[in-house]
């Protein structure tokens, strides 16, 4: 079905080389590009329009259109044919985040990525961050090759001079220190045993911003096995999660969601999730009872859990505080269904994850809902290595550290340490291909390539290897890490070979299918992946009895926090940054939070009785004990606590992404070797500065209109149209006076199923890329003047302080009695015979009237000169520098551009129907079956998006339309979209 | 349309000039025209100006402008390029009728008051000469045909004896 | 001619067909008076400002106004269709007034038509800069093209501009069919000279003859007569603007008689304000007596007392319909966050013209002054509430916001303020301000001949 | 009013020169569109040597002429001459014209390198094409190309010549100095800016005549003046909007002299060998240089062009430096035209678009490229049903064509006419 690439050789021949020169504006790609504006100097049109600025007299004869040039491939390339799309199977892997992909490259350059489907952990999924991380490949601000203390040099004389500057150490029997994040790359770790044994004395030590490291360290005290296990979210009917955002940032979020959402599917299976927490976090949000505390309360509740579960299956009793809040129906049902339930907790402190343990081995769930089998790799640092090292380096007893893809300086809760420890040692060295804060303090960058531009290999869970491969040539003068480290080691080998022979002599013997290496390393990067049938089995030690665990050092962190003045800060990530290292990217920037709707900023989230009780408004200046931030009111928030986001505050990072929010990793602390997520203030003072935030959405309350319709699961099992009885009554009255229109050869459609939806936010980044959305910055956010083409709203209901939320993505709903159709005075919107609603740019002129008659709101306006398409000149506003000649090269050819003053609005991804149904008549067949798929559903982790024919009854789709779940948005009007929603089912306890 | 050869006979006061109007054509004295500062209310029955059929040509443009706005509309969306809006039929009446009144009226209008410059000769011309330059303020002129001056004047001056007038000649 | 007995004098002053003469073409034949250079420095620089506004529009875009994703339309179209009612009186009083034989019309209609022209012009103004892409306006003219595509005919918007096109063509047409005769006159009380050729040129060869005046008058009356059912069915379409959109607020039947009675009620405000002023700058008080602006304040209860009906109705309509969109949206009106709008709106033009009920401010040349900006203020409001209180709560919740204009949007209600006062203190130097011919014949009605 | 409109012959002059000029350029064929004017798909090819009929020993401009072949020399000194003067520069000027006989007939360098930018196909290099070529060498490999010509081609040309040292010299110079002038552009005498402004002008004089009626006394000559330019404004507004920014007739020089005719006419390659993107993508794909390569690995001598067109591809892929060509046939960025479409999946021929490509021997655009043009074809063309995708989703459509209900289905009836269809 779709083109792998396997030619390797040809990967790496001259033309290629020549195509992707360093410099773009030679190269013909780029020129071919350039003309992807929509009004040339002299179109056509500009005729009509000088005859309107009264200049149509000199306009005459001396008006020649531009003469474009054609440029072709001096040697065509065998597997790139121009205008077509190729796709190659890679990896994502930044940091601690992975996901097996698919890079779909035109004419030489990536401008989208997909999930690949035959992964068995990410199952052709992907998440905003891996949305947007192609984005980064074009970022100008990453380093354009080498240099030394700041200035430009060439890799010959920076390798000699490092080479012989380790050399030297190592005689004089220095310490050399590498640091890196989790390295869950076989062939990379098989490069970096190389490194150490070639420099003796040196060590490797890994280091994660975001610290599981409290989960690794009780894992080995309870299972002997220093790895988080593999969560099976599929498997489990009832999940407790105690603070744990798996949703939305914890460990594998996609890998998480998928089997979150396909034990969402009401019909079927339908688990239940119970979020016990402090911010309201994407998996709070899609909780079915959600449970506000302060984290300080968090071991009791978790004890007295222990206690009854301990009760009721060893007949133990342990004393324990009282707790905080109701458990005993909590417990119960964790009780009723043993092996069948997951605990976790998302806290960074040994004896909470003790307790966890415990009570998921008590539960029966170790090995079946919990297994070891394929654990997950991409976790395995320890905070107190960190610790250990910056103790050394201010002892002066690191002579080198080489850094790679982390960055302490900004991270690291005692960043002053590390800084000044930094200053103690001789050689410091970055191997990070994008700027910052770290690498600013070093005195030798020689940069990495993006994961673009790398050849690497990946293990992110034991037993599932995938393959990465450059899908363009590099940009800039950068080397991937591993061929450094491999040049340093002194191998003349470069690390594709590398690689190669790695897994002819590694991974060859794990399966049977080829007998040649070669076939087999070309086969597996095709596919992509590698996941040998057959797991071994790793054998679990029982935990030991549990009265080995320390509760005292609990319980005395439980204390007696009840009172009033103690505030708690909560800190965590949020599902667009994470811990900063996409900061740059503009998309990710403009992702409004999936909660807070809050994009271009961090703040500090308060509950409303809190906000009300301190006298707080949204956007009032806190200070928080040495940073300031805004305050943000958030329903949800547990009373007495304050959740703020890392990753914000950089100030190294790019153009884009300096001083956006603000930096809290300082109000960070370590306690017995790991990071602790939380503080304490005693008291909050407002600075009296406020603060207007870039929120798309602020009203959070449907006022009693059906937009989301619910129901409970029991209801619905005994009426499936439970929640929507609106549904027939609406169907029964409306009536039109004209004769409904029929689309009987292609009738496109959508289903969209709000009990899978989490809300995570990765089909906006999807649709954004695909589709070219400019990117408006902060400011013009704060004016409402965003222009994603689906938007996640977000609703509340109950009550205001323990709110549930919803979450509802909304496009255009291509509606069959389209409001915005009748309105548009020159026919630039109107719709398809395949049941399009379609919006022709180059036809709009921009009255809104179509947005204004729109009930939905999906309709987007081009304020301004966004994307550079305009034809007046000087008026661009692109604080972002999306429309630089190198961000440029992200564009879909296939999308226009859209010029200032149109309105633009989700297509159905009509260049991906039209694609396909032409690849359909050049094959002289039917189309396959969800051969279309558009950008949000193709990537969609939770499944909740399906596309499809509404004519084609066997279709997914056809099945979803025909449920009773089954309704549309805002249907009392009549506009019959072809967008279709299925109503949420909750599974609450009571 | 003005003979080479008239009297005119001056009032400052319509009064006057309409009794001297009927005395005139009374006396089969062929009046040319009558120029006054404003329309003097029963001058058109004196002087029998038959109706103007300026309405019936603005009648005719106007059901022209109609049949060609609503003709045209339907057109477009039927046969030129028709194109699926709201969900509505290609050909749905309610949507043309705006415009189709719009133009009737646009038609009947501009022909009306083409038809009226027309047939009152007026246009732009900077050379024109008024008969008097005081008929736009305050006088009244009834302008008489005539073939021999000499006698009709003295025909006239006697005729109008008894009347209010400023200046025969 | 007939008059009736028990009305009063339209014209004071014992005057003769030559002293009206002289009266009205006083201001051109004289020099102008500094407080005519003021105004016009002062309009002049409103103008300017608002050239500048519309030029930074359209060079930076839409975004430089704080219009935004929900609310797509508000100061521009509140004040397009502000000036649009504006405009309405000027054809209200020669057109309507005329089929109905008021003869008191004919000492204010020129200005009102004058009025008319001026304030659709400011209108017309903001369809075209409100357009993302003004350079492409031809679009909406279905003109033979090499495309072969035409526009929408479904949309109010192509309707719109048929309307205020004809509108627009047909007021200016009657306009100077009146003037004709007059600048006649003008012609010919000046004795040579550039403004003689000028004013030559611009009469049409007009001699007064019988026939003439015969065709002039049918012309008149026919064009009065077609022009009824157009002044009705201008803002009848405006306001389909947005009774055939489904915005709750927009969406209601109700609106072209709302509308219509809207614009005669913000027409004659707008009258009002000028004719007070000119009569007394221009000395024009003989003619345009203290019983045309209390005829005028009748109009103005009428049509004040129609708005408020309306306003009622619309609220009584929401709460029966049982729409809850619907019912919120007037609520929302009423109580939202731009209730103080909303009461604007109801203390301008509900409360305060009732005060005309009362004889004595009826009569008042200061109050009905007063009153009439009060007036012009309060519609302004009132189709601001209408745009921008029913598109910033609309159906989805989520879309929710709050609209705030930016100073490019005030300037540009000062300079379409410039552009009319300009035009208006030209136009009252250029040509006759009161219908010469007209008032001469109803002269006698006052005169007791 | 004469005083407003004093200069009274003005006029008169005026419409003499508008009638003129009109005639003029209505005979000459040149009031069209801007670029509408260009099609002359004639193939020019001038291979000849012209025997002129001056008087021995003087040129046209009736200088003395000194007899060249006299003053034969071998000195090599003579062409590393490096000094010239003006009137030396002159006279290779006048070499390079053949406007210097020599011998027993001149020869015209211009006559078939081309000092002029033309309009049509000539297969000798332009002047400043050697010129460029020969900047960097010297004047004894000029000497060795005009008198001992290498390829077969260039000893049929240059045969006979009979050129002295300095001429080769002096004609060495003025190419090198012709080489920084480049070739003169064809300006067209009369432009429709100016014929629109003196329309105008005309236009406006007329109007204000009717007006104040004072220079004419017969009011007829003001009103044919008024309906003659007011047609001729209408007419090239009209045209001029119509065409502006397409380019039908568009016929631009190319880098490489490449005949559609010679490839696709004569040697009958099939437009896909070359084009061979055009079934599978939405491109039809410039050639890359490599493609060339697949015939002109061998064949290196064109029959009319000899080597040097050819051997500007083999440099192109020698220097790996692609050739520019200019593009011709181009739509606006906002519309989605694929040719996998319409060849593959519509089996419509090449020349129902891009016209006779087999006799162009310089391409040109054929049709105006204007949405009408494409709406035009998607009303008429019939669909061929017959693909299991319309069977599928058609079938409604298929079957009562097949039950011979329907006589045909076009285009616009599956949805040609959608605009979503190319515009998105």
């Amino acid at each position: 079905m779709k083109k792998y690439w396997k030619d390797i050789e040809s990967k790496k021949s001259k033309e290629q080389e020549r195509r992707m020169e360093k410099t773009p504006e030679e190269n013909p790609l780029l020129e071919l590009f350039k003309s992807n504006t929509i009004d040339l100097p002299a179109s056509r049109r500009d005729f009509l329009k000088l005859c309107g600025f009264g200049l149509a007299a000199t306009a005459f004869s001396s008006c020649q259109s531009k003469i474009s040039k054609a440029v072709p491939y001096v040697i065509a390339p065998p597997e790139i044919t121009p205008g077509e799309a190729v796709f190659y199977a890679s990896s994502y892997i930044n940091g601690n985040d992975y996901c097996s992909i698919i890079v779909k490259t035109r004419d030489g350059r990536p401008i989208k990525i997909e999930g690949n489907p035959d992964s068995g952990i990410t199952q052709g999924r992907t998440s905003a961050r891996v949305q947007a991380s192609v984005l980064d490949l074009y970022d100008g601000g990453r380093f354009h090759g080498p240099m030394k203390t700041g200035i430009s040099a060439g890799w010959e004389s920076i390798d000699t001079e490092i080479i012989s500057k380790l050399q030297k150490i190592v005689e004089d029997k220095g310490t050399i220190v590498l640091l890196t994040p989790t390295v869950f790359s076989p062939s990379t770790k098989s490069v970096i045993a190389g490194f150490l044994q070639k420099f003796k004395g040196s060590e490797w030590i890994q280091y994660d911003a975001i610290s599981y490291s409290a989960m690794l360290e009780a894992n080995k005290t309870s299972f002997g096995r220093q790895v988080i296990p593999d969560y099976r979210f599929d498997k489990a009917d009832l999940i407790v999660s105690i603070g744990a955002d798996f949703l939305g940032t914890w460990l594998s979020p996609v890998e998480y969601t998928k089997q979150f959402s396909s034990g969402r599917d009401p019909e079927h299976n339908m688990n239940r999730l119970i979020q016990i927490e402090s911010n309201l976090s994407l998996t709070g949000s899609n909780a079915d009872n959600r449970i506000q505390i302060k984290p300080s309360q968090e071991p009791a509740i978790l004890l007295n859990i222990y206690k009854e579960i301990l009760k009721s299956v060893e007949n133990r009793h342990i004393d324990v505080p009282a707790s905080p809040v109701d458990i005993t129906e909590i417990t119960k049902k964790l009780l009723s269904m043993p092996g069948k339930s997951i605990v976790i907790s998302g806290s960074n402190v040994k004896q909470v994850q003790l307790i966890v343990n415990d009570i998921n081995r008590l539960l029966e769930n170790i090995g079946k809902t919990i297994q070891f089998d394929s654990y997950l790799r991409t976790h395995a640092a320890l905070d107190s290595n960190m610790d250990m090292l910056i103790g050394k380096m201010k002892k002066g007893a690191v002579n080198a550290l080489l850094v790679y893809n982390v960055n302490p300086a900004y991270t690291w809760y005692n960043r002053n340490a590390f800084t000044e420890g930094l200053k103690k040692v001789g050689l410091t060295v970055s191997l990070s291909g994008t700027p910052d804060e770290t690498n600013s303090l070093v005195q030798y960058i020689c940069p990495d390539h993006h994961y673009l531009e790398s050849w690497n290999d990946a293990e992110a869970k034991k037993e599932h290897f995938s393959l990465m491969q450059p899908v363009i040539n590099q940009i800039f003068d950068t080397r991937q890490m591993a061929d450094t480290m491999l040049k340093w080691s002194g191998s003349t080998m470069s690390y594709y070979d590398f690689i190669k022979d790695y897994w002819g002599g590694n991974m060859m013997k794990r399966q049977s299918e080829y007998t040649d290496p070669v076939t087999f390393f070309d086969r597996t990067l095709q596919k992509g992946i590698f996941e040998p049938a057959v797991a071994p089995k790793v054998s679990v030690e029982k935990p030991g009895k549990s009265a080995s665990l320390p509760f005292d050092s609990i319980l005395k962190k439980t204390g007696n926090n009840s009172g009033k003045n103690i505030i708690e800060i909560v800190f965590y990530e949020t599902v667009a940054l994470g811990e900063g290292r996409q900061a740059n990217n503009p998309w990710l920037q403009e992702l409004p939070d999936p909660v807070t709707k809050i994009c271009w900023d961090n703040y500090a989230s308060v509950s409303p009785a809190f906000a009300k009780d301190y006298n707080l408004n949204d956007g009032d200046f806190l200070k928080l004990g040495e940073v300031e931030a805004p305050v943000h009111i958030q329903p949800g928030q547990a009373y007495g606590t304050i959740g703020i986001a890392l990753g914000y505050g950089r100030l190294k990072c790019g153009k884009v992404g300096d001083k956006v929010g603000t930096d809290v990793w300082t109000m960070l602390s370590s306690e017995s070797g790991n990071i602790v997520y939380t503080t304490k203030l005693d008291q909050i003072v407002k600075t009296g500065r406020t603060y207007i935030f870039a929120q798309t959405q602020t009203h959070h309350s449907m006022e009693g209109r059906a937009f989301v319709r619910e129901a409970g699961l029991t209801e619905f099992r005994n009426n499936p149209a439970a929640g929507n009885e609106l549904h027939a009554y609406n169907l029964e009255h409306n009536k039109s006076l004209y004769k409904e229109r029929k689309y009987p050869h292609h009738h496109w459609g959508m289903a969209i199923d709000l009990s899978k939806c989490t809300g995570c936010a990765n089909c906006v980044i999807a649709c954004q890329a695909e589709n070219n959305v400019p990117v408006v910055g902060r400011v013009e956010v704060q004016r409402v003047h965003e222009m994603h083409w689906l938007r996640i709203d977000r609703y509340y209901t109950g009550e205001e302080d323990n709110p549930e939320v919803v979450f509802q993505p909304v496009l255009c709903q291509h509606c069959q009695n389209a409001p915005c159709e009748n309105v548009c005075p020159v026919a630039a919107t109107s719709h398809s015979s395949e049941g399009l609603n379609q919006m022709i740019y180059n036809r709009c002129f921009g009255t809104r009237y179509c947005n204004n008659n729109c009930p939905y709101k999906v309709r987007r306006f081009n304020w301004f000169n966004f994307s550079g398409a305009g034809t007046l000149a000087g008026n661009l506003r692109d604080k972002e520098g999306m429309t630089g000649n190198l961000r440029r090269m992200v564009l879909n050819p296939d999308v226009t551009i859209r010029a200032q003053g149109v309105i633009e609005k989700c297509s159905f991804c009509v260049q991906r129907i039209q694609a396909a149904k032409l690849k359909a008549k050049y094959e002289n067949r039917a189309l396959h079956e969800n051969e279309i798929q558009t950008a949000c559903s193709q990537s969609c982790p939770a499944n909740a998006i399906v596309f499809g024919d509404m004519n084609d009854l066997k279709s997914e789709l056809s099945r979803l339309i025909n449920s009773g779940r089954r309704y549309n948005l805002l249907e009392e009007l009549f506009t019959m979209p072809s967008v279709n929603y299925l109503t949420k089912i909750k599974n609450k306890i009571l | 349309m003005r003979s080479s050869s008239y009297i005119s006979i001056y009032f400052d006061d319509e009064v006057p000039m309409l009794q001297a109007v009927k005395k005139l054509l009374d006396s089969k004295e062929k009046i040319t025209d009558v120029l006054s500062p404003f329309p003097v209310h029963g001058l058109d029955e004196a002087l029998s100006i038959k109706r103007s059929r300026i309405p019936i040509g603005g009648f005719i443009f106007g059901a022209l402008g109609a049949i060609l706005a609503f003709g045209f509309q339907a057109w477009v969306f039927t046969v030129s390029y028709p194109l699926i809006i709201g969900g509505k039929p290609f050909f749905s009446i309610p949507t043309f009728i705006p415009i189709t009144f719009e133009m009737t009226v646009l038609f009947a209008g501009l022909s009306m008051v083409a038809a009226f410059l027309i047939k009152s000769r007026l246009k732009p011309d900077i050379s024109f000469k008024p008969v008097d330059e005081r008929i736009t303020d305050d006088r009244f002129v009834i302008l008489v045909d005539t073939a021999d001056k000499e006698s009709t004047l003295n025909r006239v001056k006697s005729l109008l004896s008894g009347i209010h007038t400023l200046e025969i000649r | 001619m007939l008059q009736s007995p028990l009305r009063t004098p339209l014209i004071e002053g014992k005057k003769t067909y030559r002293s009206i003469t002289s009266d009205i073409l006083n201001p051109m034949m004289n020099k102008a008076g500094k407080f005519w250079y003021l105004g016009m420095t002062i309009a002049g620089f409103a103008m300017l400002f608002g050239v500048f506004m519309i030029f930074w529009t359209v060079w930076q875009g839409i975004g430089t106004w704080g219009e935004n994703r929900t609310v797509g339309w508000a100061f521009e179209i509140t004040t397009f269709v502000w000036w649009i009612g504006i405009g309405h009186a000027g054809t209200f009083i020669s057109a309507i007034l005329l089929l109905f034989r008021q003869k008191w019309r004919n000492s204010i209609n020129r200005s009102a038509e004058a009025m008319t022209i001026f304030a659709v012009i400011c209108a017309a103004l903001f369809p075209l800069i409100h357009l993302g892409r003004p350079l492409l306006t031809f679009f909406i003219f279905p003109y033979p093209n090499t495309r072969g595509l035409w526009v929408n005919f479904n949309s109010p918007l192509v309707w719109d501009v048929f309307a205020i096109s004809t509108y627009f063509t047909i007021s200016l047409v009657f306009w100077y069919v009146g003037l004709i005769p007059d600048i006649g006159t003008l012609r010919d009380k000046i004795s040579k000279g550039l403004k003689k050729n000028i004013y030559n040129f611009l009469s049409f060869g007009w001699k007064g003859s019988a026939r003439d005046w015969h065709r002039h008058k049918i012309t008149s009356i026919m064009l009065a007569a077609i022009a009824t059912p157009l002044v009705l069915s201008v803002h009848s379409i405006v306001s389909m603007d947005f009774a055939s959109s489904i915005v709750p607020g927009w969406h209601t039947t109700i609106f072209p008689p709302y509308f219509v009675a809207g614009a005669i009620f913000s027409g004659f405000a707008m009258v009002q304000t000028l004719l007070i002023i000119t009569r007394k700058a221009m000395g024009l008080e003989a003619y345009i007596t203290e019983s045309h602006v209390e005829n005028m304040n009748k109009i103005l209860i009428a049509t004040g007392s129609i708005v408020a009906l309306a306003y009622m109705t619309e609220m009584f309509m929401a709460w029966y319909s049982g729409v809850e969109y619907e019912h919120y949206a007037f609520m929302n009106r009423a109580t939202g966050p731009y209730w103080w709008a909303y009461m604007i709106m109801i203390g301008c033009n509900v409360v305060s013209s009732q005060l005309l009920w009362i004889k004595k401010l009826r009569k008042s040349l200061v109050f009905t002054f007063f009153l009439s900006i009060v007036i012009n203020i309060g519609m302004w409001f009132e189709r601001f509430v209408i745009i921008v209180t029913s598109l910033h709560r609309d159906y989805l919740t989520s879309s929710w916001t709050m609209y705030k204009p930016t100073i490019v949007e005030f300037g540009l209600l000062i300079g379409t303020l410039g552009i009319f006062f300009t035009a208006f203190l030209l136009f009252i130097r250029i040509f006759p301000v009161i219908s010469i011919f007209e008032v001469k014949s109803i002269m006698k009605t006052g005169d007791q001949h | 009013m004469r005083k407003y409109f004093p200069v009274v012959k003005i006029k008169y002059l005026l419409s003499l020169i508008f009638f003129s000029l009109l005639m003029a350029t209505v005979l000459s064929d040149s009031l069209q569109a801007t670029n509408t004017n260009k099609i002359q798909p004639k193939d020019t090819t001038r291979i000849q040597v012209k025997d002129t009929t001056k008087v021995h020993g003087k040129d046209s401009l009736n200088l003395p002429v000194k007899d060249s072949i006299s003053h034969v020399s071998s000195d090599s000194t003579i062409y590393k001459r490096t000094i010239f003067s003006s009137e030396d520069l002159r006279r290779g000027e006048r070499l390079f014209f053949g406007l210097v006989y020599l011998g027993d007939k001149s020869v015209n360098c211009a006559d078939c390198h081309n000092t002029r930018v033309s309009d049509t196909l000539n297969w000798n290099p332009d002047a400043l094409e050697i010129s460029r070529k020969y900047l960097e060498k010297s004047s004894l490999d000029l000497r060795k190309v005009l008198l001992k010509p290498a390829g077969p081609k260039m000893k049929q040309v240059h045969k006979g010549f009979q050129l002295g040292a300095e001429d080769i010299v002096l004609i060495k110079a003025y190419m090198n100095k012709f080489a920084g002038i480049g070739l003169k552009q064809n300006k067209p005498v009369i432009t429709n800016l100016l014929l629109l402004i003196v329309a105008s002008i005309l236009f406006l004089l007329s109007s204000i005549d009717v007006v104040i009626r004072k220079i004419y006394k017969d009011q007829r000559i003001n009103w044919a003046i008024l309906t003659v330019t007011g047609i001729f404004i209408t007419w090239i507004l009209a045209i001029n909007a119509i065409a502006f920014g397409r380019a039908k007739g568009y016929a631009p020089a190319q880098p490489i002299k490449f005949s559609h005719a010679v490839h696709a006419g004569q040697n009958k390659t099939d437009c896909n060998y070359c084009h061979y993107t055009a079934r599978t993508s939405k491109t039809a794909g410039i050639p890359a240089g490599s493609i060339c390569l697949n015939c002109h690995f061998l064949v290196r001598n064109g029959t009319r062009s000899g080597a040097t067109e050819i051997a500007k591809v083999l440099k192109a892929l020698d220097d790996k430096k692609p050739v520019k060509w200019v593009r011709i046939y181009k739509l606006p960025d906002f519309v989605f035209f694929s040719h996998e479409q319409h060849v593959s999946a519509g089996k419509i021929t090449c020349d129902a678009c891009h016209g006779n490509v087999k006799e162009m021997n310089r391409l040109y655009q054929v049709p105006d490229l204007s949405m009408g043009w494409c709406i035009d074809c998607h009303k008429t063309r019939k669909v061929n049903l017959s693909n299991e995708y319309y069977k599928t989703y058609y079938s409604d459509l298929y079957d009562s064509l097949k039950a011979g209900k329907i006589d045909s289905v076009r285009v616009t009836g599956i949805g040609g006419r959608d605009c979503g269809k190319c515009h998105y």
